[in-house]
């Protein structure tokens, strides 16, 4: 039984390294067979709840762990693959493609890790595919946003790493018996852990996932970074990175309450940076940070219903904001541009990139009978209930309401910014003059698949809810889901969001800027520190040290010839005297502590 | 130097005792005061003596390079081969006892006479490589002889 | 007082020992430092020896008679390896220090950092 | 006879080299001593492979040998225990596979006329490498020390037809290295005051009635024991390159020729820091160095700097080759950092840090040697987009690069695992942030390269290819051999903790 033992994200990966391999017809082969391979085997080790040991410094490390929400995570992470891959079967850059499959397979990993140890190694590979993604964009900053990308999410790796190394160890001291595993930390659910020596790894890991998931003071990378992809890069880009924090966050911080406020800033921060922006694709950049910010509020919650409606959230997520890159993608391969002032009026000659665009904007703005209503709205019903239980109980629930009453706000926001403004802008508004085709047969066929998966998935939620971590509840909730109720609030919602875009629009006209955000601080703030503080107090030491020098016994410094023994040579980059002295200086230090420190 | 007789007249007569006491010195080496050590470094110093009186060049025709390598390599060698053959007779390294297995203490100067005589030589010979390394090339007369040094060991003339 | 004069040797050593590393610090010309070096470690010869003297002791030689006190024999022959350490220290640090006059026409540590200076990095 | 010689494997060990590396010079100008080193540390890689397998399968976990027979206080007892083994053993497979790779790198860097030299000194470096290992004699070690030291002088000195610079680094490294080696001296001199006796167990055992007198009203020997021991751990420190008194290791890792820069970087240093683990737990015993006199505060504050430091000074370099130097004193500084823990987890670190490292930074330095051997120069410039020219050479110093930074699945990932466990371990969390720290300074300097390598856009269009296959192998090997360590733990962790077990159960 070779197969229960073969982790699905060795496919891809598999798949990545034979891509580079392979040319001509062998890559559309290559690239659309691993992600469906990648699934039966996926939906094979979920079916069979295979459970394969290795070993790692003497503890079990098991690559293929079924958790609640795994089914759900890698099914749509091995259709976003394969919709991927199919958007860019035409692409020319076969490192991209390469990347982009290593990239999923990494997400595929972090999904199906057991155990720390495995999490971090996909979580690792997965960061490079990415890098490698983004390099491969070849847009006028890919290769700085790369950098920038690649230090943000080291840093994260870091902290992630010591973090599990820390968790691990107390694990160890405290004699569990499986410290590896991935599982939920208990301590944070319960309230506000302080920041102790007990869960300083758990909080370094916290960091770690956050940093991916892109949550403030974090969040510029993914505005920065995805808009720097190739037009098929960004759609590949969009799916895993902040997916995976996302379930990784569901499996270990379930509960955590300050979630809910992180992922409240999220939702309000995207929508507000989203309307500031003009370039096409950092709109859509910044609405994933926005939905993203949906499901911390659900992980937040953390109920079942809360749960699943993240989960699937997350699937319903990919699909639209996969269609949305892909429609964007389409106009920017094109056209070359991606400024939404430069764009308008195309869906003369692009009807078929317009109308799936459409329904991906309906979907991300929850609009019903489209996926994004069926389940952002189990997210926004789970806090209500949830507050209702809190005050049935008697507990303050206070937070909870103002979470609702902002979700429901930013789902108003979010019609206006991606539902409204990405349409229109690029496809209606002016007409730029501009008369492109629609795009070749595959990526026609990715953006129709994935809209026709919106559709279906809006009017049959019941094949979603199904694979759900806590199915029941979800079951249950297809029944009130299309309430009279439900819809209406929706549509009123939406239609307030509709009336002020158009009434706002005068002042949303786009202009030609770049908004700042947390970015300020390292792309501003650290290096005028280093400016102008730190290059100061360099000099300042650098003078220091040679006044010093200079008033020490012997001729001054200028002077080449002896004699001026100490100055002279302190100063000396190849003089052996400086390390003698420090050898008879460390003798001293060693015998002052042994011998006068003892005795005070 | 060399055409002071006095100097010459004083290596000439002295050179030989001084190889004699050497030797005097080295056979008293296993068991007493005295040893390869000492031996090796007189020698080496009587020549010296010649070298600074007749020059480096002529010390090294007498005494050719080629022959102190040889020496300063064979010398450890007879060390080493004798605690090997001791390892190879089924002693320990070193074990002297090897040298006459039938009695254990009277085999001990023997095998410590090899010793000795391995040190002696290599001492002597190292002795001369320095010499000779720190005297060739700078001594203008050695020059003059056409000598190359360029391929001593440390020695790429610029 | 007491303290001087009963340790007069290991103060004798010390005082060598200083003399050479104040002249591998001090002094820039690298033969001289060498010299200091070799100054440094004959201290160290010469506190090794004076550790094996055994007050009344006579040399390490059999002599005749009952009850004959010798001086400990070990750190001699101990010295004599350091002494042969040494002497091939003195002998490739010379080495060196003839490669480097020939290189660079000097064997002053100024004078050579000034050639390196210039010439960049 | 065999059986025999296998009993005799201590001594054998060291003195194969030794007679090789004489024949070596005594055979001359003759181009085969390649040959000859080659088969030598061939021999020794197995002869070590051999003990160290008698030492684990021996019921008290260490081999006592007795030079000439003399009985241990007086003679000099060669002592192979797990942790004497298994430096043993890295140390000749290291010797090994650069040799191998040496022969071509070598023959491009040093003239003809020296090649019989540089071969016997070769072995003599590796000679008293290994003799350090495996001495239980404290005046002895001091020898074979300054053995390898002086040949190591030399093999750097040999570097100057490239550089001129190799000749003052080498009189620096002299002058350092033998004042290390002085201090080290006097401090056993002080113990042999104290004690009588130069056998480190047998010190070890006669410093009991010492520490136990101390407090009383006649305590014996203190102020001798303590300065014998500071002098000790001075000189070590400087033989070990352990902040601040690294001054001596940067320019001669650099100047040197490339395929000593590689030996040096792999062995040298760990075998320093074996060495001072040895006067540490085995010597002086870890109650005293540690538990009275604190000495493990001053270790870890000097580890700590080091690691930063050094990381701090490898980012700022422009010439890869000082880089990697500078990135060895941070690592010295983890290895240091482990056996200052002193507990399981930090000695096991150490040991397996010892051994990763001289893999990784082996295979860095010999990837660097090609990149010498076919461009002549290892600055950052000269690596600029050799990613494309060279994809096997820069895929190995990549890799290795990743190690330095401790990246998962590679073999400094396991090590900085076992580094914090032990900091977490002995509650030094503020030493867990400077590891941490570390690692990214690390990524930043490695990055660098990296990205020079992959990026950087060559001016000219030279040709270079890759270097022959002789040199690519053992480089590929090492840096294969480093990731497999860092996939599967099981074999270099057994042996760490062994090592370790036996360090810290002789210390209680």
């Amino acid at each position: 039984m070779a197969m229960i033992d073969l982790p699905p994200a060795l496919v891809l990966m598999a798949g990545a390294v034979v891509m580079t391999a392979v040319r001509g017809r062998a890559r559309w082969v290559v690239g659309l067979g691993a992600p469906l391979i990648a699934l039966a085997d996926c939906w094979y080790v979920i079916t069979e709840g295979a459970e394969s040991y290795l070993y790692f410094l003497g503890h079990a490390l098991n690559p293929v762990h079924v958790h609640p929400a795994t089914p759900v995570f890698a099914t749509i992470f091995c259709i976003a693959a394969l919709g991927g891959m199919l958007f860019s079967l035409h692409q020319d850059r076969r490192v991209e493609q390469s990347a982009s499959l290593w990239h999923a397979g990494g997400a595929l990993g972090v999904v199906f890790a057991g155990d720390m140890v495995t999490l971090l190694v996909f979580w690792e590979l997965m960061t490079l595919g990415s890098l490698v993604v983004i390099w491969s964009g070849g847009q006028k900053h890919s290769y700085g946003a790369g950098l920038r990308y690649f230090g943000m999410h080291a840093l994260g790796g870091v902290a992630l790493m010591m973090g599990i190394i820390i968790v691990v160890t107390q694990r160890i001291s405290d004699g569990s018996a499986d410290p590896l595993v991935f599982t939920h930390f208990a301590e944070f659910a319960a309230g506000w852990p302080g920041l102790s020596w007990d869960t300083v790894g758990i909080w370094l890991v916290l960091v770690g996932m956050l940093v991916n998931v892109g949550a403030p003071p974090f969040s510029p990378w993914i505005a920065d970074a995805y808009p720097e992809g190739s037009f098929s890069g960004t759609v590949v880009l969009s799916a895993f990175t902040t997916k995976t924090a996302v379930f990784t966050l569901l499996v270990a911080f379930a509960g955590f309450e300050a979630l809910i406020y992180l992922g409240l800033w999220m939702a309000c921060y995207g929508i507000v940076y989203a309307i500031l922006e003009n370039d096409m694709r950092r709109i859509l950049a910044y609405s994933i940070v926005n939905q993203v910010g949906f499901m911390m509020v659900g992980i937040g919650v953390g109920t079942k219903l809360s749960i699943d409606g993240t989960a699937a959230h997350a699937f319903a997520h990919i699909v639209y904001k996969g269609l949305l890159m892909m429609s964007a993608g389409s106009v920017l391969a094109a056209t070359g541009k991606r400024k939404c002032t430069e764009l308008g009026g195309l869906y003369r000659t692009m009807p078929i990139t317009m109308w799936c665009g459409i329904i991906g904007a309906l979907a991300i703005s929850s609009f019903p009978l489209t996926s994004g209503f069926t389940t952002k709205s189990m997210i926004v019903d789970s806090i209500g209930e949830q507050s209702e239980l809190l005050a049935q109980a008697g507990v303050s629930h206070t937070h909870l309401i103002v979470a609702w009453f902002l979700l429901e706000a930013a789902t108003a926001g979010v019609f206006l910014h991606a539902g409204i403004k990405f349409p229109w802008f690029v496809f209606f508004q002016k007409d730029s003059g501009l008369r492109p085709p629609d795009p070749p047969w595959n990526m026609r066929t990715a953006m129709i698949g994935f809209a026709a998966i919106c559709i279906v998935l809006g009017i049959f939620p019941g094949i979603l809810y199904d694979i759900l971590p806590y199915k029941l509840e979800a079951g249950e909730y297809s029944k009130v889901v299309y309430s009279f109720e439900h819809v209406m609030t929706m549509l009123a919602l939406l239609l307030f969001g509709g009336l002020a875009f158009f009434v706002l629009l005068p002042i949303l006209k786009r202009k030609e800027t770049i908004t700042l955000d947390w970015d300020w601080l390292w792309r501003a703030f650290i290096p005028r520190l280093y400016r102008e503080v730190l290059t100061p107090l360099l000099e300042m030491a650098q003078k220091a040290q040679k006044t010093v020098l200079e008033t020490l016994p012997g001729k001054s410094m200028e002077d080449s010839r002896l004699p001026a023994p100490l100055a002279r040579k302190l100063g000396s980059a190849w003089a052996v005297s400086v390390p003698v002295l420090l050898i008879v200086l460390m003798l001293l230090v060693y015998l002052v502590i042994y011998f006068v420190v003892p005795s005070i | 130097m060399k055409e002071n007789p006095i100097m010459r007249l004083a290596v000439r007569w002295n050179l030989p005792f001084m190889v004699v006491f050497a030797l005097y010195t080295q056979t008293h080496g296993e068991l007493g005061p005295g040893g390869g050590f000492q031996s090796g470094v007189i020698v080496a110093a009587a020549f010296f003596l010649y070298g600074l009186v007749f020059g480096g060049a002529e010390m090294r025709r007498v005494v050719p390079r080629w022959f102190t390598d040889l020496l300063a390599a064979g010398g450890v060698l007879l060390y080493v081969g004798t605690g090997l053959y001791s390892m190879f007779m089924g002693y320990e390294f070193l074990d002297h006892a090897a040298v006459m297995p039938s009695n254990p203490g009277g085999a001990e100067p023997w095998g410590m006479t090899l010793v000795e005589y391995g040190v002696g030589l290599t001492v002597f010979a190292v002795m001369m490589t320095i010499f000779n390394e720190i005297t060739e090339g700078t001594n203008p007369e050695d020059n003059q002889t056409g000598e190359s040094g360029a391929d001593t060991e440390f020695g790429a003339r610029a | 007082m007491d303290f001087i004069l009963d340790y007069y040797n290991y103060w004798a050593c010390i005082l060598i020992m200083l003399i050479g590393l104040y002249g591998v610090m001090a002094k820039s010309n690298l033969v001289k430092k060498i010299l200091a070096l070799g100054i440094f470690q004959t201290g160290i010869l010469v506190f090794y020896i004076s550790i094996g003297k055994v007050e009344g002791g006579t040399g390490p030689v059999r002599a005749a008679g009952e009850n004959v006190v010798y001086s400990n024999p070990l750190p001699h022959a101990l010295m004599l390896t350091a002494i042969v350490v040494g002497v091939a220290t003195m002998a490739v640090g010379l080495a060196i220090v003839i490669n480097i006059r020939q290189t660079y026409g000097t064997a002053d540590e100024l004078d050579i950092e000034a050639i390196e200076h210039e010439r960049g990095d | 006879m065999l059986e025999h010689l296998r009993t005799q494997l201590p001594a054998l060990i060291v003195v194969t080299p030794l007679t090789m590396g004489l024949i070596v010079a005594l055979i001359g100008r003759r181009q085969i001593g390649w040959y000859i080193a080659m088969a030598t540390t061939a021999g020794v890689f197995a002869m070590t492979l051999q003990l160290l397998m008698d030492v684990l399968n021996h019921g008290e976990r260490s081999l006592t040998y007795l030079m000439g027979n003399w009985p241990v206080p007086y003679g000099i007892a060669y002592k192979a225990d797990p942790l004497s083994a298994s430096v043993m053993l890295i140390v000749a497979a290291m010797a090994a596979v650069i040799t191998f790779y040496a022969r071509r790198s070598v023959a491009s860097e040093v003239p003809v006329g020296k090649l019989h030299y540089f071969w016997g000194l070769w072995l003599f470096c590796i000679t008293g490498l290994l003799g350090i290992t495996i001495t239980g004699d404290a005046f002895n070690l001091y020898v074979l020390l300054e053995i390898s030291s002086l040949s190591t002088y030399t093999l750097v000195a040999l570097g100057k037809e490239r550089n001129r610079r190799a000749l003052t680094s080498a009189i620096n490294y002299l002058l350092l290295g033998t004042m290390g080696a002085c201090f080290y001296l006097v401090g056993v001199a002080y113990l042999y005051m104290a004690t009588g006796s130069l056998n480190i167990p047998d010190i070890a055992e006669r410093l009991q009635p010492i520490y136990a007198s101390w407090g009383t009203d006649a305590p014996l020997y203190q102020k001798t024991v303590i300065a014998g021991f500071a002098m000790m751990a001075v000189g070590l420190s400087l033989k070990l390159a352990l902040f601040p008194l690294h001054g001596w290791l940067p320019n001669a890792y650099t100047y040197a020729p490339s395929a000593v820069s590689a030996l040096l970087a792999s062995t040298a240093t760990k075998v320093g820091a074996y060495a001072f683990m040895r006067v540490i737990f085995t010597l002086v015993g870890v109650g005293f160095a540690f538990g009275r006199l604190h000495t493990d505060i001053a270790l870890m504050a000097c580890s700590g700097a080091a690691i930063i430091v050094g990381s701090w000074m490898a980012i700022r370099q422009v010439n890869v080759k000082k880089l990697l130097a500078y990135s060895s004193i941070a690592q010295i500084g983890y290895i240091a950092l482990g056996f200052a823990l002193a507990n399981r987890d930090g000695m096991t670190a150490s040991v397996i840090h010892l051994i990763n490292h001289a893999l990784t930074k082996g295979g860095m330095f010999l990837a660097l040697g090609m990149v010498m051997y076919r461009l002549g120069g290892t600055r950052l410039s000269d690596l600029r987009g050799l990613g494309r020219k060279m994809p096997l050479t820069m895929a190995a110093f990549t890799a290795g690069g990743l190690g330095l930074i401790g990246v998962p699945l590679t073999s400094g990932f396991v090590s900085k695992w076992y580094l914090v466990s032990g900091c977490l371990e002995g509650g030094r969390y503020e030493m867990a942030a400077v590891v941490l720290v570390g690692s990214l300074l690390a990524l930043i300097y490695v990055w660098r390269v990296v990205e020079t390598i992959y990026f950087g856009k060559r001016d000219e269009e030279v040709q270079v290819r890759e270097a022959p296959w002789t040199m690519l192998v053992p480089t590929l090997l090492l840096i294969g051999a480093s990731l497999y360590f860092g996939i599967n733990a099981s074999h270099t962790a057994y042996i760490a903790q062994a090592a370790a077990d036996y360090l810290l159960g002789a210390a209680r």
